[in-house]
């Protein structure tokens, strides 16, 4: 048994847990999310670098929450993104076991917040370079340039919602594009449409993506949507310090402000 | 042809910007007539969907006015307006829509003739920059044709 | 589809000269939905009025659109008008073509259309209105009076003799104001003092009245009718019960030469002191800033001397929260000094004084106990020249507005002085005389013919020392802009009235708006000239704009009676323009809770039928949201919407920004 | 019918010019190493190796957003008119055997009760050109739903590389020989050759009669939450699919003018039966992916006589979360 | 190419509004084009799609009779966006409306039998056409009872008509509300439903019933209906799944491999039990 498979087996031994969600080898020769509901599953429970989804998005799926405790394998980013929801009262202090990863690959349990906080600032990593120079590339195109890039990007797509559905920071019951009193968004896969759609995507998640990644990952037609929200969360910071997923008690960035915050925009 | 008259939305708070326009207009102080006007309680009523909706409408250029910073008459509502904007702004210029087509300003009830000149700018600006021929230009994909039936 | 009906004013000329209205109501015909559109001569007066009301029958119409002036000025009056026939109020919108559109574009094809836009973006936001209700909220019967100055004295006395409660507070350590420091009063000559004491003294004994002297606002929350206003109680270091008001302590202190305030800095008082012997309250204030004991701890002369050992330098500010229904702004003006003059010496001339300085040479009360001796050596000045206009009316001063009480106050002055030294020669520049008022033409009238005062019209270039005399260099626009240079023993200047320094503070402190001069703003210039733009706030005084004492006085009641008629209900209607929120579909991240400034969002619990709790939601006290909005644009799943500004509303406004139907090409 | 021809790498190039003029061709086309549908001009644009695209080509007769009539008000009336559902023939150039039989299903789906006037008149102008498959991935199981890699059918023609640079070129329908008519001298003809050992392997995974009856008796089973725990309800499997049809119907435009556009739709989202009221008849994901499953193995077959599955094996690879029908199936096949 | 596109609709002009209840309209459509009304016919039961330009299409049954020719009417109440747009809508006004669809009342099989109606608040629509369609063909059925509850006297719909049918000697009419909804002059029953049914227990031998109403009264009734003698096969009731297209197409509407739209929405208590539990 791996170190892992032990963490998870004593939190069903104890009765700590009804479900662990986690990684596991799948038919495709790469890794999904298991859900184990009986310490006799716990030998398909796998890490490694290939374990990617946050599972996290899982915590607020009706289906899961039914089982009662539970229990996820996490690593940097997925703790992120617990301690956002925390800060935006979805999840609240032992209301789940963590197990989470560290940069070297080796499990720990972590139960609450305060832990959670300093695993973070431990474990920090830094973004992924391909992204980093993708952002520095269009941020160094003409605005013409990158109008073209994002209307080509958007054009592919198909209004699938699966960068909504993966992403744990995703978990309104009304999305704004499922309104239709007034019809914010409108409804047919439009240059118009999916342009508003990613607009209010990214501002929705601006100061509170934490960077996972994985709207990118589930896009079917690659649109590089992560780099959206990473570049608002880089001008958050450069305008407000603020960094989203840091701390349980985060300050939202934009529903605070400070008195001398920068106006050079406005006559 | 006659010159491009640029289509100018306002989008105003009602304690300030919208009574410093009726303050331009009591003092019967001339501007540009490209401009409508959409009243709101607050700036910080304002959604950022609204802008870009105003531009698929056809706008070529958005004034965003509210109070001075520490006039505002829910106290704080344009400070999130302030930041909301930044934000929305760097998001704008960061896929490519040309952010000096929205106009931020403070204009409080007292600063008539800053609306005006307000107003007379952001036309002159806008008729430089020219129609928002992105946004038309996505508008003229209609869905039926072939060749873009094809997500292309 | 609704049925709309549009009306177009011409308010007179005003619009019909640059819009063609009838035009404007012809497009508006063929919006869908709008089943009546006409164009009247005065849509608000009475046949106006009387033809909406008419068409509402007529056409069974279910909303009306008015194209006229701003909504600011007659949106109550014309959902008056729907609501008389039946209609929700709110089903009734302005769209403003006068403001902005007649009156600041030329007569044209283009103003029209743009008036016809505005119609058309109204029709959608009508189109898409839902009924409101008013809003029913408790009112708390106690008055907040900022300033206790004679219009904060006035309004005090009013409110409180109507049988409310008063809270009345001053910054400085008495009441009274610049009423108190005048000598006399134009254009009766009757004694400031004599005039204003008693009215002190009644404030001060008023079963209803609160006096809360060297205090000032700290901050204010809530709404018309519930204020909790937090005021600072600064520490004067004297135990006010234990005090009984004898001076001793003012007698004993070994500093005595700080400049006093209350003479405007021509007299000197000790670092404990009360401002003048008529004050109210009549207790002392310790200056810190120059008190010994303060400074270095060694002194304790005041304590040791105090028989009622009411001294007490521990004393901390306290800040004292109350709750209030309505607010009273007096604070009233300053004048400028001196220093703002370099042409006239930036205040190195001793003799060179402000109107008010000179108000405390003539007081019998003031340093000179009545007698003019001018400040340098204090020797009776035989020739005195004043200066009207210093600062006012200057753009290049930055002050261009008509300081108001300096024509008559300086006529006031010259007279008093020409009674005082009956061989002295008073001189006046001015640029004109502004004595319109009761009896006050005959005042002037009364210097200038019976005291021989000597008006110059002209401005004054330059003043300066020379062998010991003021030479006042002018021009006297009269006699051909001739060049004009009089030896002065004393020259008065009567600077300009400003705000004080902190009116913006304070403003920002009770959201109230002000002028570009710093002045408070009222509602209206006209028809709501005592009012805020924050309901429950009135104006009383200088502090709107500058006012002499019966303007002030009147101004005062006024807002003591817009408080009382407040006050006359037991509960306040509202405007329902507030946020509600879908606990259906809010998920409760609690994002908006930061964002409101009047903290209205509330967390609820949603229970199942067991009573476990299912989530957390947001809902708005509704008592106190004041509809700003921001949490609505700020919610992600659009959970809270604005009532009158409702998503749908202004998203409907926007898609029918530039709409041109086909139709109406 | 059935006629056999061969033609050459290069002739082929030829046939492509031949068609080009007077067609739009739709091909799969290489973009950042995946493959779309998309209209080509020229023979080196399309992606003759590949193994599968992303979407699937249904979008040339059931588009994702299709505009079924435009209107404009006028004096209180409204005047409606029809936009062309399709201008020039249209000819999907080496679409794999898998998709091409998906049309098979996507005409019978939509012919069948109602003549759906913009399918109809799309499905008269598309030819199809298929390209069996040389290679396939662990996805694919065509095999597995009755189909194979070189399948004709729903083709018009069907390609097979025999050797280096020749294709084996089936003539399945008129259409096909319409469309070799443009050139036909680029064409040899040759013998019924067995394609078999020119075509990929691909295993099968699941007997489809047997699924089909365990799918078909099971509607409340554990396994159904069990196995559909990860999926998280986007619609990529529906939109990815070539024989998912479900569509919305909505207004694009103001009152005045738009259109009533039908839009794809998918039942994996939650308001995707949702009420007015709120009730909503399949509240929970697992309901949902049930309703697909038993969809594809046992309403369609009800329906239509035909499974709706092609085993393209698109929403196995595009899934976010690693759903997969094969392995769903296999569960129940199992059980 | 002349095949026809389904998805026109037929243009209705809107003679007449009725406000039935708070949020509850009738509409009395009649066609634009003669034409369109020539070739138009309904059966009862059937529904349509009404819809209001720029706002979208919505799905309700034809709450008229076929027996009333040159009009159709609906009664909707205003919950979604084009209901709303509906609602809002004035006599005189044009809207789409496409239909009839689905399947109907067999109103043929019923003959010689007796039949009781059952609706609960805005079930009422869809039965009034089948009440109107039997009251017209009134001597080919035996008894006719309408039961007909709403939650307050307010929520009651078509109350002219209610009036109308408690007069006739050929109808027997039972109104209630729930306890609570009644008004001091309120001179019908108050109790729910079921419990209704239960006390006055027509009689099931030789007699159909249609059910119609909000999902718990419908699940309560049932048990009544059987317990008083009513067989599975003659109890009948109308699906209202989410419909989009009405064609079975769209599959919104699919409970299993039955389209309510299509097969439905009449079905009778015997199918519905075959069905997977998705309406």
């Amino acid at each position: 048994m791996t170190e892992l498979q032990n963490i998870a087996k004593k939190l069903f031994d104890d009765g700590s847990i009804n479900l662990l969600i986690g990684y596991s080898n799948n038919e495709n020769g790469g890794t999904s999310a298991i859900f184990i509901d009986n310490s006799a599953d716990i030998d398909k429970l796998i890490y490694n670098e290939n374990c990617h989804q946050n599972l996290m998005v899982y915590f607020q799926k009706p289906e899961v929450k039914k089982f009662g405790k539970l229990a996820f394998v996490v690593s940097l980013p997925g703790l992120k993104s617990v301690l956002e929801i925390a800060s935006e009262n979805q999840i609240k202090d032992g209301d789940a076991y963590f197990i989470a990863i560290d940069k070297d690959g080796n499990p720990s349990l972590l139960q609450d917040f305060h832990q959670i906080e300093d695993f973070i600032t431990n474990n920090q990593t830094k973004p992924p370079m391909g992204l980093l120079k993708l952002m520095e590339k269009i941020n160094n195109m003409t605005r013409e340039e990158r109008w073209q890039y994002w209307t080509d990007e958007f054009s592919k797509c198909i209004k699938c919602y699966a960068c909504r559905s993966v992403c744990p920071l995703c978990y309104c019951t009304q999305c704004i594009t499922d309104i239709n009193i007034p019809q914010w968004i409108s409804t047919e896969s439009s240059p118009i449409g999916n342009l508003d759609w990613h607009i209010a995507r990214a501002m929705h998640l601006a100061g509170r993506c934490i960077g996972c990644g994985e709207c990118m990952k589930a896009c079917p037609v690659d649109i590089p949507l992560a780099l959206l929200t990473a570049n608002l969360n880089k001008s958050i910071a450069i305008h407000f310090g603020d960094e989203p997923g840091m701390k349980a008690d985060y300050k939202y960035p934009l529903s605070h402000y400070k008195l001398e915050d920068k106006e050079n925009f406005i006559r | 042809m006659s010159e491009f008259e640029p289509k100018i939305v306002a989008f105003v708070c009602n304690w300030c910007t919208y009574a410093g326009a009726d303050l331009a207009g009591t003092s019967r102080i001339k501007y540009a007539q490209n401009v409508r006007i959409v009243r709101f309680p607050c700036t910080g009523r304002i959604d950022f969907m609204l802008l870009l909706k105003a531009f698929e409408e056809g706008a070529d250029g958005i004034i965003v006015s509210g109070c001075h910073p520490a006039d505002c008459h829910y106290t704080s509502g344009n400070y999130h307006a302030r930041r909301r904007w930044m934000v929305f702004k760097d998001l704008l210029d960061f896929i490519g829509i040309d952010s000096r087509r929205i106009v931020f300003s403070w204009v409080s009830a007292a600063e008539g003739a800053k609306w005006a000149h307000l107003v007379n700018d952001t036309v002159s600006e806008i008729r430089n920059l020219g129609p928002m021929k992105e946004y038309k230009n996505l508008e003229n994909v209609s869905s039926n044709k072939i060749g873009e039936l094809i997500n292309d | 589809m609704a049925r709309i009906g549009v009306f177009i004013c011409h308010c007179g000329e005003n619009i019909a000269s640059t819009v063609d209205c009838g035009k404007v109501a012809e497009i508006s015909s063929k919006i869908p939905g709008v089943v009546f559109s006409t164009d009247y001569k005065y849509m608000c007066s009475d046949p106006g009025q009387t033809l909406i009301k008419d068409a509402i029958k007529k056409y069974k119409l279910t909303g009306v659109v008015v194209g006229a002036c701003s909504p600011r000025m007659h949106e109550p009056t014309f959902r008056k008008v729907v609501a008389s026939e039946g209609i929700n109020p709110f089903f009734c919108e302005m769209a403003n073509i006068r403001e902005h559109c007649s009156w600041v574009h030329p007569k044209g094809e283009e103003t029209t259309q743009k008036a016809a836009d505005t119609i058309r973006i109204l029709v959608e936001k009508v189109r898409n209105n839902e009924p409101l209700y008013p809003i029913k909220v408790p009112v708390t019967k106690r008055a907040l009076v900022i300033g206790g100055g004679i219009a904060g004295i006035q309004a005090s006395l009013d409110i409180a003799n109507a049988g409310n409660e008063v809270i009345l507070i001053e910054k400085e350590p008495s009441i009274g104001g610049h009423m108190a420091q005048l000598s006399e009063t134009f254009p009766t000559l009757d004694c400031s003092q004599c005039i204003l004491t008693p009215r002190m003294v009644e404030v001060a004994q008023h079963p209803n009245i609160t006096l809360m002297s060297y205090s000032e606002v700290e901050s204010l929350e809530g709404f018309i009718g519930n204020f909790k206003a937090t005021i600072r109680k600064k520490a004067r270091f004297i135990n006010e019960e234990l005090c009984n008001g004898c001076g001793d302590c003012t007698l004993k202190c070994p500093i005595k030469k700080i400049p006093d305030e209350f003479n405007a800095e021509m007299g000197k008082r000790p670092a404990i002191y009360v401002p003048f012997p008529q004050a109210v309250p009549n207790k002392p204030v310790i200056d810190k800033d120059n008190c010994t004991h303060f400074k270095n701890g060694k002194c304790q002369f005041c304590k040791t001397n105090c028989s009622a050992g009411a001294i007490d330098f521990d004393q901390q500010d306290q800040l004292i929260t109350v709750d209030v229904g309505a607010i009273v702004v007096a604070t009233g003006f300053t004048i400028k000094g001196t220093d703002f003059f370099p042409e006239y010496g930036y205040g190195k001339y001793k003799d060179v004084v402000t109107g008010l300085q000179f108000e405390r040479l003539l007081s019998s009360s003031g340093p000179t106990l009545g007698e003019v001796r001018r400040p340098s050596d204090g020797k009776v000045p035989k020739k005195v020249v004043f200066i009207a206009c210093a600062g006012s009316r200057d753009p290049a001063k930055g002050i261009e507005y008509c300081s108001k009480i300096c024509c008559m106050y300086t006529a006031k002055h010259a007279m008093l002085y020409k009674h005082k030294v009956p061989d002295g020669e008073a001189d006046i520049f001015y640029m004109d005389i502004r004595a319109g008022g009761k009896n006050y033409e005959e005042f002037v009238r009364r210097a200038v013919e019976e005291d021989d005062v000597n008006y110059i019209r002209g401005r004054v270039s330059k003043v300066y020392e020379k062998n010991g005399k003021l030479i006042v260099r002018g021009v006297d626009t009269l006699l051909n802009s001739t060049p004009v240079e009089i030896e002065a023993d004393m020259v008065v200047l009567a600077t300009a009235s400003v705000a004080h320094s902190d009116a913006e503070s304070l403003a920002q402190k009770l959201h109230i708006s002000y002028d570009s001069y710093n002045f408070f703003s009222e509602a209206h210039p006209k028809l709501r000239p005592v009012e805020t733009n924050t309901a429950g706030i009135t104006l009383a005084g200088a502090c709107q704009a500058p006012k002499d004492i019966p303007e002030s006085v009147a101004q005062a009641s006024a807002a003591a009676s817009k408080t009382i008629a407040l006050f006359s209900q037991d509960l306040l209607t509202r405007e329902p323009i507030i946020a509600v929120s879908n606990k259906s579909t809010c998920v409760g991240c609690f994002l908006c809770q930061s964002v409101c400034p009047y903290l209205a969002i509330e967390r609820e619990e949603i229970k199942d039928r067991n009573g476990n709790i299912i989530k957390t939601v947001a809902s708005i006290n509704s008592g106190l949201c004041q509809g700003c909005g921001t949490c609505v644009a700020f919610c992600r799943s659009k959970s809270i919407d604005l009532q009158g500004y409702t998503n749908n509303q202004v998203f409907s406004e926007v898609s029918a920004l530039f709409e041109r139907s086909e139709e109406y090409v | 019918m059935n006629n056999y021809k061969l033609i050459t790498k290069q002739n082929l190039h030829s046939f492509f010019d031949a068609l080009q003029p007077k067609n739009t061709i739709i091909a799969p086309k290489e973009i950042n190493k995946k493959y779309y549908f998309k209209p080509v001009d020229k023979f080196e644009d399309i992606a003759l190796d590949y193994i599968q695209t992303v979407l699937s080509a249904k979008s040339v007769l059931f588009p994702r957003s299709d505009t079924l009539f435009n209107y404009h008000r006028a004096d209180g009336d409204y005047n409606i008119d029809e936009p062309s559902p399709i201008e020039k023939n249209t000819i999907v150039f080496g679409m794999k055997p898998c998709d091409a039989s998906s049309f098979v299903y996507l005409s019978n789906f939509f012919l069948k009760d109602y003549q759906d006037k913009n399918i109809k008149e799309r499905l008269e102008k598309l030819y199809i050109i298929s390209l069996s498959c040389k290679e396939a991935d662990n996805a694919c199981f065509c095999t597995s739903v009755g189909s194979n890699p070189a399948s004709t059918k729903g083709s018009d023609l069907n390609l097979t590389l025999i050797e280096n640079d020749t294709y084996y070129v089936e003539v399945v329908t008129e259409k096909g020989q319409e469309l070799i008519n443009y050139s036909a001298d680029l064409f040899q003809d040759t013998k019924e050759i067995d394609k078999s050992k020119y075509i990929a392997n691909v295993p099968q995974k699941f007997d489809v009669e047997q699924a089909k009856q365990n799918i078909d008796s099971i509607f409340e089973s554990p396994l159904w939450v069990k196995d559909s725990l990860a999926c998280l309800g986007c619609g990529i499997c529906a939109y990815a699919c070539p024989t998912c049809t479900c569509f919305d119907i909505q207004d694009i435009g103001s009152q005045f003018n738009g259109s009533r556009v039908r839009n794809w739709d998918s039942c994996a989202f939650d308001l995707f039966t949702k009420h007015a009221s709120g009730h909503n008849p399949r509240p929970v994901q697992s309901q949902r992916w049930r309703n697909r499953i038993k969809h594809k193995f046992e309403y369609s077959v009800e329906n239509l006589g035909l499974i709706s599955c092609v085993g393209c094996g698109r929403c196995i690879r595009s899934c976010p979360t690693s759903m997969n029908i094969v392995k769903t199936v296999q569960i129940f096949q199992g059980v | 190419m002349n095949s026809q596109n389904i998805y026109l609709p037929y243009k209705m002009r809107i003679e007449k509004i009725t406000e039935e209840a708070p949020m509850v309209k009738t509409f009395k459509l009649a066609f634009v084009n003669p034409e369109d009304e020539s070739n138009f016919e309904f059966k009862t039961g059937q529904f349509g799609e009404y819809s209001v330009f720029g706002a979208g299409e919505s799905t309700f049954c034809i709450a008229s009779s076929p027996t009333h020719k040159g009009y159709i009417e609906c009664t909707f109440r205003k919950a979604g966006k084009v209901t709303t747009a509906l609602y809002n809508c004035e006599e005189g006004d044009i809207i789409g409306f496409r239909g009839p669809y689905g399947n109907n009342f067999p109103l043929e099989d019923w003959e010689g039998k007796s039949v009781l109606f059952i609706a609960g608040g805005i079930g009422l629509p869809p039965v009034r056409s089948v009440i109107w369609n039997c009251l017209d063909l009134r001597d080919k059925f035996k008894d006719i009872t309408i039961l007909y509850g709403a939650k307050t006297v307010q929520d009651l719909v078509y109350k002219n008509e209610l009036e109308e049918w408690a007069k006739r000697p050929d109808v027997k009419l039972i109104t209630t509300v729930d306890p609570g909804g009644e008004t001091p002059d309120w001179k019908g029953e108050v109790g729910f439903v079921p419990s209704i049914l239960k006390k006055a227990s027509p009689k099931g031998e030789n007699a159909v019933a249609i059910v119609c109403g909000p999902p718990i009264m419908i699940k309560l009734t049932l048990p009544i209906l059987l317990e008083i003698g009513f067989t599975e096969e003659s109890i009948f009731t109308t699906l209202e799944n989410r419909m989009k297209c009405g064609i079975g197409q769209c599959g919104h509407c699919a409970v299993g491999p039955y389209y309510v739209c299509k097969d439905g929405p009449v079905i009778n208590y015997a199918d519905l039990q075959l069905l997977p539990v998705e309406y």
